[in-house]
């Protein structure tokens, strides 16, 4: 798992480190209510290798990529890139493919923006 | 350009200048840096050929002190001196009149004599070729073989801080100076060590490099003062082949603005700029880009700090290329 | 011919069990221009001394070498010893063969060897020194304090406790600083004015005390006792000596609309104002920008108004020049602005407001009267959401203040208090990251408000403000209970985070003072001298330095008082003689000595030499204030010539060092 | 018979006055041991050290030459250190580009409280210049012919 | 006179390093120099050597004494570099000269020794010119290029090396070498030599009757007043022979040598009460009027001078003997 942490840190380029726990990405998050781990949490699951966990959490996928986070944190640690890396880590497990695209469906709510969708915005914005 | 040249030391003598320029010599190349007072020493004597190379801003210091006003002609690595020597408070700026000269790159006798020419009574300039009248007969050559190696690596045709220009004013360029640097960087330290004793090892401490240098202006230089405790006239050991260049090198850290004068005066040819752009490539690694005599106002890296500038260890850790 | 004595200490059995000290005394008594040596048990008892100074008169000593412990521990000593027997203090030289030999070493052939290299090497050293003297320069005995807040305040009435004059120089009208907007101070809850504004009057009524306020320091010249500044004094069109302050000009003003910077802008003022009541000194300034007189040439209703005709539309700036011995900044601190965290809509409703903004709507003298209403519709407000370290404690660069502003914790704590104490029915949320406390009495107070008057403390921060009907939305985190919060909010309160003051930085390079990248001033030590400046006559006073609360502000202006106090109390000042010195044969005025030195200790001067054949050049040339310098020598290294040298750690001499322990 | 004698290096360490020459005092109050090839020469600070004084070392035969100072940040002088380090660095990576073995230089900053650190430096920086040998590349022949 | 195919010349070195050191010019065109031979050395393509011949006769750096101090005590320990036979091959016709010019110098009473010593142990081996440069100017001195002095002379032709003993140190050096064999060297083209454009240098206005014209002369202020004055002319000069004594304290002692002076430098003849040639003029006088003027007063009218043409090759600005002799010569002009 240590390595994975390390994975999901070079991925992201974010150092959860920096967290001084104010929980200000978790206020500013709109997909609280369907988070069952918020990005505050995200940020001390990294950093305290918790990583399986939330490789197998449903919140990963809840997560709109809206950026809230990663704009309001004070400490630069920017929680949104963390968990775009856990679910690239979730990606590049073989053998181990959590998510079939029938599964998707179900799980986005009609009311919120498709995360694939804005995810795409943000990869392909340059 | 020469007739253009020159017809403007005319007229800037005519309105009460002194002008430095070039003194036609014994051949085509020997030009010798003068300061014209009347016509009719610059109708007979001034010259400005592609072997006007010698930067001579440093003589402005001298100049600029002199009383009345001197112009002078400078190419644009010679406006980087000049401006890095007002910078240090050496040139009186308000008694120079500066033309910035355009400059196509400088031909140096020594690279035609390496491509092997002899007797080399005359040349004609022709373009992209030089016709080269020797002793024993003539022959054409690619002007790029008589261009110095400076010249070859030009980092910028731009003129600085004149007061009119004659050509049109230039760009910094992309260039390739710092390879050599780097290929001394890509080898061992025995093969280092093997190049820098071979070639330190012909110094005559003629001092020509310190002189001629702009950067080199004290009043009294450490190795010409005996309570220095490194004063010399001659390298009597391997230690003072070193210790003259090392030091010198560092004294001009920061301030080098890489005219490569040092190594064009060198009569024994020894690659001293590789030294001083060694300086310059780890100050532009190290500190961020910073060339010398750019402007009037930036504190040059010497004698400017970042809190977080990397350790001396950063030397040993990143190996050869700090 | 040098003479030099060399004195070999035993220090009991310190030096003498690892190092042979008697073949030490020998060996280096057959050193080049050693004409004594000698070892003795303990060289800085009486009797070791006396043996000094017997040698030094017997014999004329040139020089001593001291081969002991470390200079560190008793140079001072025996430079006194010497100088008693009439040898400059400077001749003598300290071989440390205690801590660095003998303590370290446990064989005594490689101790008593390398005793002997140190002791060369000293001795080496001690052929090259030249006697020092320490040069003296008068002291001005005047002090200028820069800014008349607390610890402006402060610092002046402390000064000129001690009998010294002083100015305080301040750019606002009046003195008094930000204090004189706050209502009431933690923990004690006494109000503000009642403890300012008596020291403010003190301030202006002590003969010694000078205030030179709408002022600000244009230029600073000179150094450490000597200081010579340029003060420019702005117009405000009001002559201070005949003006009463009775405030009608301030009533029949007809230009009303303008912001009223004491209230932060909460209300309006006239085109002539005094800021407040207990303004000092209480005298009316018109603001040029929005007169309409000086704007126009048309109204004049204040001058006719004016019964003691004190106006004077055709006042012009006046420049002060005056000398100092010593310096005080007392710049202070500003709010930062909260342009960068819209998140908060700051910007988007006027019922979100800053914790300074909050002191005026509880203060009685602000613009409710101090009857605490929604700045939008002036309705009570039912629920306050306070949000702590905004700006505060980031990652830097963009994000805002990478420091913790220290006094946002208390005075929030203070504001939630007071709000539930006035107003039972309101519901106050303080979002907070941490509360730190320390301080006396201050957790007591803190949980006071939590548990006397329940002010609900939530651990997390607010993520979003967001105006809607006139409730502003808040959306925030509750970490320990593990929910998102929505509150409907009637007002919300930003504790921004504290910064410099803006005039600090461009006084801090007419001062030579460093900063670091926040722009505090640097202490000369950040544990040892904390109310210093590098700069030697520079001291540091309140939040110019770092945040601060007000017994701190007061503390420390009090100790930079005394530091004053010790400077202005001396007639002159000696100097440390190991200084800089430049060649000015040699010296060819490049500058890169000036640029390295970090006291402003080197100044140029175009100086006239003779050259060859009876010529004469005009060169410029560095020259060293020793009163300034003080002997680092970053100087000597930049000056490619060598034309400046240290004293005392010459090139020579640590040359001469080299050489011996190199052989 | 030739007496294969163990090489002893000659080092020369400038101390700045406010830090590392108290850091080194440190270590002798607690006796912590570190080679005698180690001679401390006093400097007000790290910026006082003129490349000239390292060079002039390795040509009377020091070895190995090492610069301590304060740490970045706490120079007594405020700036010096800064200086220094720039001026190191540079220096450093000149004697490096001559094929000089960059082991034989180095800078360390230790503190006043760092008694431990400096023994430690020193025992590690002796053993690095022994396991080079004598310096060959930087030397003055004259200086050597006792 | 000798002879041997130059397919042999390796063999001919081998023959003469084997019992003596032997330097032959070696290296690139601009920095070749005066190398000891070892196996599979060769003869530069470049006309002359960057520094003259003299360095093997008056080098750079010499030792004198060792004082060693103790304590104390000091010691004078005698510490010259030991003289061994040495063999110059290569010399040019100019250098050649030059040892004439120096000789009168450090021979005359009191004799040089060190010099002196250097000189008995060396074989001249001059090599005739064939390829002069543009800037050569011997035959302006009198001087033959094709027929240069030394111990022995050399010329290179068609294929072969000629030699010619011109001493008895010559001849015993011949004598001593196998491979040669009797020959006679054909008749050289001299044709290249009538062209040069520096042969009819007029030396009229020089010499030691002339002085104090030639010293007064205002032309010393132009021609001067470009000089950087470094030492570069002097050093690569043959016939300049300044040099300044200097103690280097080794910690343990002094060593005492002498080095090449330049009186082109600032320093040069400094004496407690000053600079006697304070400015640049002064001292860049002194170098042309020591080569034109004083040696010729003081050796019969012979110029210190053997047109090698190092200084025009070298001076970083390009001012030089040939310049100077021109201005002062027109100065000369009736």
């Amino acid at each position: 798992m240590k390595d994975m942490t390390e994975l999901v840190t070079r991925i992201s380029g974010a150092n959860p480190r920096k967290c001084m726990k104010c929980g200000k990405c978790t206020a500013a998050c709109p997909a609280y209510d369907e988070m069952d781990y918020h990005p505050h949490q995200f940020v001390d699951m990294v950093e305290t290798g918790r990583l399986e966990e939330l490789m197998n959490s449903r919140g990963i996928y809840m997560c709109l990529s809206c950026f809230a986070c990663l704009e309001r944190c004070p400490r630069s640690v920017e929680p949104a890139r963390l968990i775009e890396a856990v679910r690239l880590a979730v990606i590049r497990q073989q053998d181990k493919n959590h998510l079939k695209p029938e599964q998707i469906p179900p799980l986005l709510d009609p009311d919120l923006p498709q995360q694939a969708i804005t995810s795409a915005f943000r990869k392909y914005r340059k | 350009m020469q007739e253009r040249v020159k017809a403007k030391a005319i007229e800037l003598l005519e309105s009460g200048c002194r002008v430095l320029g070039w003194k036609a010599g014994e051949f085509f190349y020997d030009v010798t840096p003068a300061v014209f007072t009347s016509r009719e020493e610059i109708e007979r004597d001034f010259v400005f050929n592609p072997f006007c190379g010698a930067n001579q801003s440093k003589y402005l210091i001298a100049e600029s002190r002199r009383g009345g006003r001197v112009a002078a002609f400078l190419k644009p690595c010679d406006t980087y001196s000049f401006q890095q020597l007002q910078k240090e408070h050496r040139i009186l700026r308000e008694n120079v009149y500066a033309v910035g000269v355009q400059c196509p790159g400088m031909c140096d006798m020594d690279a035609l004599r390496a491509a092997g020419l002899r007797g080399v009574t005359g040349a004609e300039d022709r373009g992209e070729k030089l016709l080269v009248h020797t002793l024993r007969g003539d022959r054409e050559v690619d002007r790029s073989l008589a261009l110095s190696e400076r010249c070859r690596v030009c980092k910028s045709k731009k003129l600085l801080d004149c007061d009119e220009m004659i050509g049109q004013q230039g760009e910094e360029l992309v260039s390739t100076r710092f390879t050599e640097v780097e290929r001394l960087e890509a080898m061992t330290p025995e093969e280092r060590f093997a190049f820098w004793r071979g070639e330190l090892s012909r110094c005559i401490r003629c001092n020509a490099c310190r002189n001629v240098c702009p950067a080199c202006s004290c009043e009294k230089c450490v190795f010409d003062n005996p309570a220095s405790g490194a004063e010399n006239k001659a390298p009597a050991s391997s230690f003072e082949e070193n210790l003259f260049h090392i030091i010198r090198a560092f004294h001009v850290a920061g301030r080098c603005t890489d005219c490569g004068e040092c190594s064009r005066v060198c009569p024994q040819h020894i690659p001293l700029h590789l030294l001083n752009r060694k300086f310059i490539k780890d100050i532009n690694q190290l500190y961020g880009p910073y060339q010398a005599g750019a402007d009037l106002e930036t504190r040059p890296p010497l004698v400017d700090f970042q809190q977080d500038d990397p350790e001396p260890s950063i030397v040993g850790e990143r190996g050869t290329n700090p | 011919m040098q003479k030099i004595g060399v004195f070999v200490c035993w220090c009991g059995s310190n030096i003498a069990a690892t190092v042979d000290v008697e073949t030490v005394s020998d060996a280096l008594a057959r050193e080049p221009g050693v004409v004594f040596s000698t070892n003795y048990q303990y060289m800085c008892s009486q009797a070791g001394q006396d043996m000094i100074q017997e040698k030094i008169r017997e014999l004329g000593l040139t020089g001593v070498v001291i081969c002991s412990c470390s200079p560190r521990m008793h140079e001072a000593t025996f430079r006194r010893a010497c100088e008693k027997a009439g040898l400059n203090p400077y001749l003598v030289e300290i071989a440390n063969i205690r801590e660095q030999c003998s303590w370290i070493h446990k064989d005594k052939a490689v101790g008593t060897e390398k005793a002997i290299i140190l002791g060369r090497a000293a001795i080496a050293k001690v052929q090259l020194n030249a006697p020092l003297t320490a040069g003296e320069s008068p002291v001005t005995k005047r002090a200028l304090v820069i800014g008349g807040g607390i610890a402006g305040i402060q610092t002046a009435l402390d000064i000129a406790e001690a009998g010294f004059p002083v100015d305080i120089v301040e750019k606002k009208p009046t003195i008094g600083g930000k204090m004189t907007q706050i209502d009431k101070t933690f923990p004690t809850l006494d109000c503000a004015a009642c403890i300012l504004t008596p020291k403010m009057v003190d301030a202006a009524q002590n003969e010694k005390i000078n205030i030179i306020s709408y002022a600000q320091v244009e230029e600073v010249a000179g150094f450490v006792g000597n200081f010579s500044v340029k003060i420019r004094k702005r117009a405000r069109f009001v002559d201070e000596t005949k003006c009463t302050g009775c405030g009608l000009c301030t009533e029949k003003c007809p230009q009303k609309n303008v912001p009223n910077e004491f209230n932060q802008g909460l209300d309006n003022r006239r085109a002539i104002y005094i800021p407040f009541a207990q303004a000092v000194p209480k005298v009316a300034t018109i603001d040029p920008n929005y007169c309409t007189m000086l704007k126009t040439g048309k109204c004049g209703v204040c001058s006719k108004v004016c019964t003691a005709g004190a106006i004077d539309y055709r006042q012009q700036d006046e420049i002060i020049q005056q000398e100092y011995g010593a310096i005080v900044a007392a710049t202070g601190f500003e709010p930062i602005s909260m342009e960068k965290f819209d998140e908060f809509a700051y910007s988007q409703s006027p019922d979100v407001v800053t914790s300074l903004e909050f002191e005026r709507l509880m203060n009685a003298a602000g613009p409710t009267g101090g009857t605490l209403l929604r700045p939008s519709d002036g309705k009570h407000p039912h629920t306050l959401v306070f949000v702590q370290c905004v700006g505060s404690r980031c990652d830097g660069g963009e994000k805002g203040k990478p420091y913790c502003s220290k006094i946002c914790c208390m005075y929030t704590a203070k504001h939630a208090m007071l709000t539930r104490e006035k107003y039972p029915d309101t519901e106050v949320y303080v979002f907070y990251i941490d509360v730190r406390t320390p301080g006396k009495n201050f957790d007591e107070f803190y949980r006071r408000a939590v548990e006397e008057y329940g002010v609900h403390y939530v651990k997390g921060m607010v993520g979003k403000v967001a105006p809607e009907n006139g409730k502003l939305k808040v959306q925030a985190s509750d970490l320990l209970g593990g929910r998102q919060l929505h509150i409907d909010a009637d007002m919300v309160v930003l504790a921004a985070a504290i910064e410099p003051d803006r005039s600090a930085r461009p006084l801090a390079t007419m001062l030579t003072a460093s900063m670091d990248t926040n722009d505090f001033f640097t202490e000369a030590h950040p544990k040892l001298r904390p109310v210093e400046s590098p700069t030697a006559g520079v001291f540091l006073s309140g939040a110019c330095q770092g945040p601060k609360d007000i017994p701190e502000t007061v503390a420390q202006a009090g100790a930079a008082a005394a530091k004053v106090i010790g400077l202005l109390s001396r007639d002159h000042l000696t100097c440390n003689p190991c200084v800089a010195e430049s060649n000015e044969l040699m010296c060819n005025g490049c500058s890169a000595c000036e640029k390295v030195c970090p006291y402003g200790a080197i100044t140029y001067i175009d100086k006239e030499f003779r050259g060859p054949n009876r010529t004469t050049l005009v060169r410029r040339v560095a020259q060293v204030n020793p009163a300034v310098c003080q002997g680092c020598g970053a100087c000597t290294v930049a000056c490619p010539s060598g034309a400046m040298d240290l004293k005392g750690f010459s090139n020579a001499q640590i040359m001469a060092e080299v050489d011996a322990i190199c052989k | 018979m030739q007496v294969n004698q163990e090489f002893r290096p000659t080092i020369a360490a400038f101390c700045c006055n406010w830090c590392s020459y108290a850091g080194a005092d440190l270590a002798g109050t607690n006796r912590l041991q570190y080679p005698a090839d180690v001679k401390i020469i006093r400097i007000p600070c790290s910026c006082r050290l003129n490349p000239l004084f390292i060079l002039r070392a390795f040509q009377r035969g020091a070895d190995g030459v090492i610069l301590c100072g304060c740490h970045p940040g706490d120079c007594h002088y405020t700036t010096g250190n800064y200086y220094a380090r720039r001026r190191m660095t540079l220096l450093f990576s000149m004697l490096d580009y001559l094929g000089i073995e960059r082991e034989r230089t180095r800078v360390e900053w230790v503190s006043a409280a760092e008694g431990a650190k400096f023994a430690e430096t020193m025992n590690e920086f002796v053993s690095t210049v022994a396991r080079l040998g004598e310096n060959r590349r930087l030397e003055d022949l004259r200086c050597k012919s006792e | 006179m000798k002879k041997l195919p130059l397919s042999q010349l390796d063999a001919l070195f081998a023959a003469i390093a084997e019992k003596r050191r032997l330097y032959i010019p070696a290296g690139e065109a601009g920095t070749a120099s005066f190398t000891p031979w070892r196996e599979g050395l060769k003869l530069t393509d470049a006309l002359n050597t960057a520094r003259s011949a003299k360095d093997l006769f008056f080098p750079q750096v010499e030792n004198l004494a060792d004082f060693k101090v103790t304590g104390k005590q000091i010691q004078v320990i005698e510490n010259r570099d030991p003289a061994e036979p040495f063999v110059l091959f290569g010399v040019r016709a100019c250098d050649c000269r030059s040892f004439d010019i120096l000789d009168k110098v450090f021979l005359c009473d009191p004799v040089d020794t060190y010099y002196q010593a250097r000189r008995e142990q060396g074989t001249v081996v001059t090599l005739a010119c064939t390829e002069p440069e543009e800037t050569c100017f011997c035959t302006a001195l009198g001087i033959d290029p094709t027929d240069p002095a030394g111990d022995v002379t050399a010329w290179m032709a068609e294929g072969f090396l000629y030699l010619r003993a011109n001493t008895a140190r010559g001849e015993e050096l011949l004598s001593s070498l196998p491979l040669l064999e009797e020959g006679e060297k054909p008749e050289q083209d001299r044709s290249v030599f009538e062209k040069l454009p520096l042969r009819d240098l007029d030396w009229s206005a020089f010499g030691g009757e002339r002085m104090m014209e030639r010293f007064n002369a205002p032309q010393w202020a132009s021609l001067a007043e470009s000089c950087l004055g470094c030492g570069t002319c002097t050093f690569v000069c043959p016939t300049c022979q300044c040099y300044d004594i200097k103690d280097f304290n080794t910690g343990g002692g002094v060593k005492r040598y002498r080095c090449w002076d330049s009186c082109m430098y600032s320093d040069f003849t400094l004496m407690s009460a000053g600079q006697p040639r304070p400015t640049q003029l002064e001292r860049f006088r002194q170098r042309f009027m020591h080569k034109l003027v004083y040696y010729p007063a003081n050796h019969e009218g012979e110029f210190g001078c053997v047109g090698c043409g190092r200084c025009l090759q070298k001076c970083p600005i390009s001012m030089n003997i040939v310049k100077v002799a021109r201005a002062l010569g027109e100065e000369a002009k009736p």
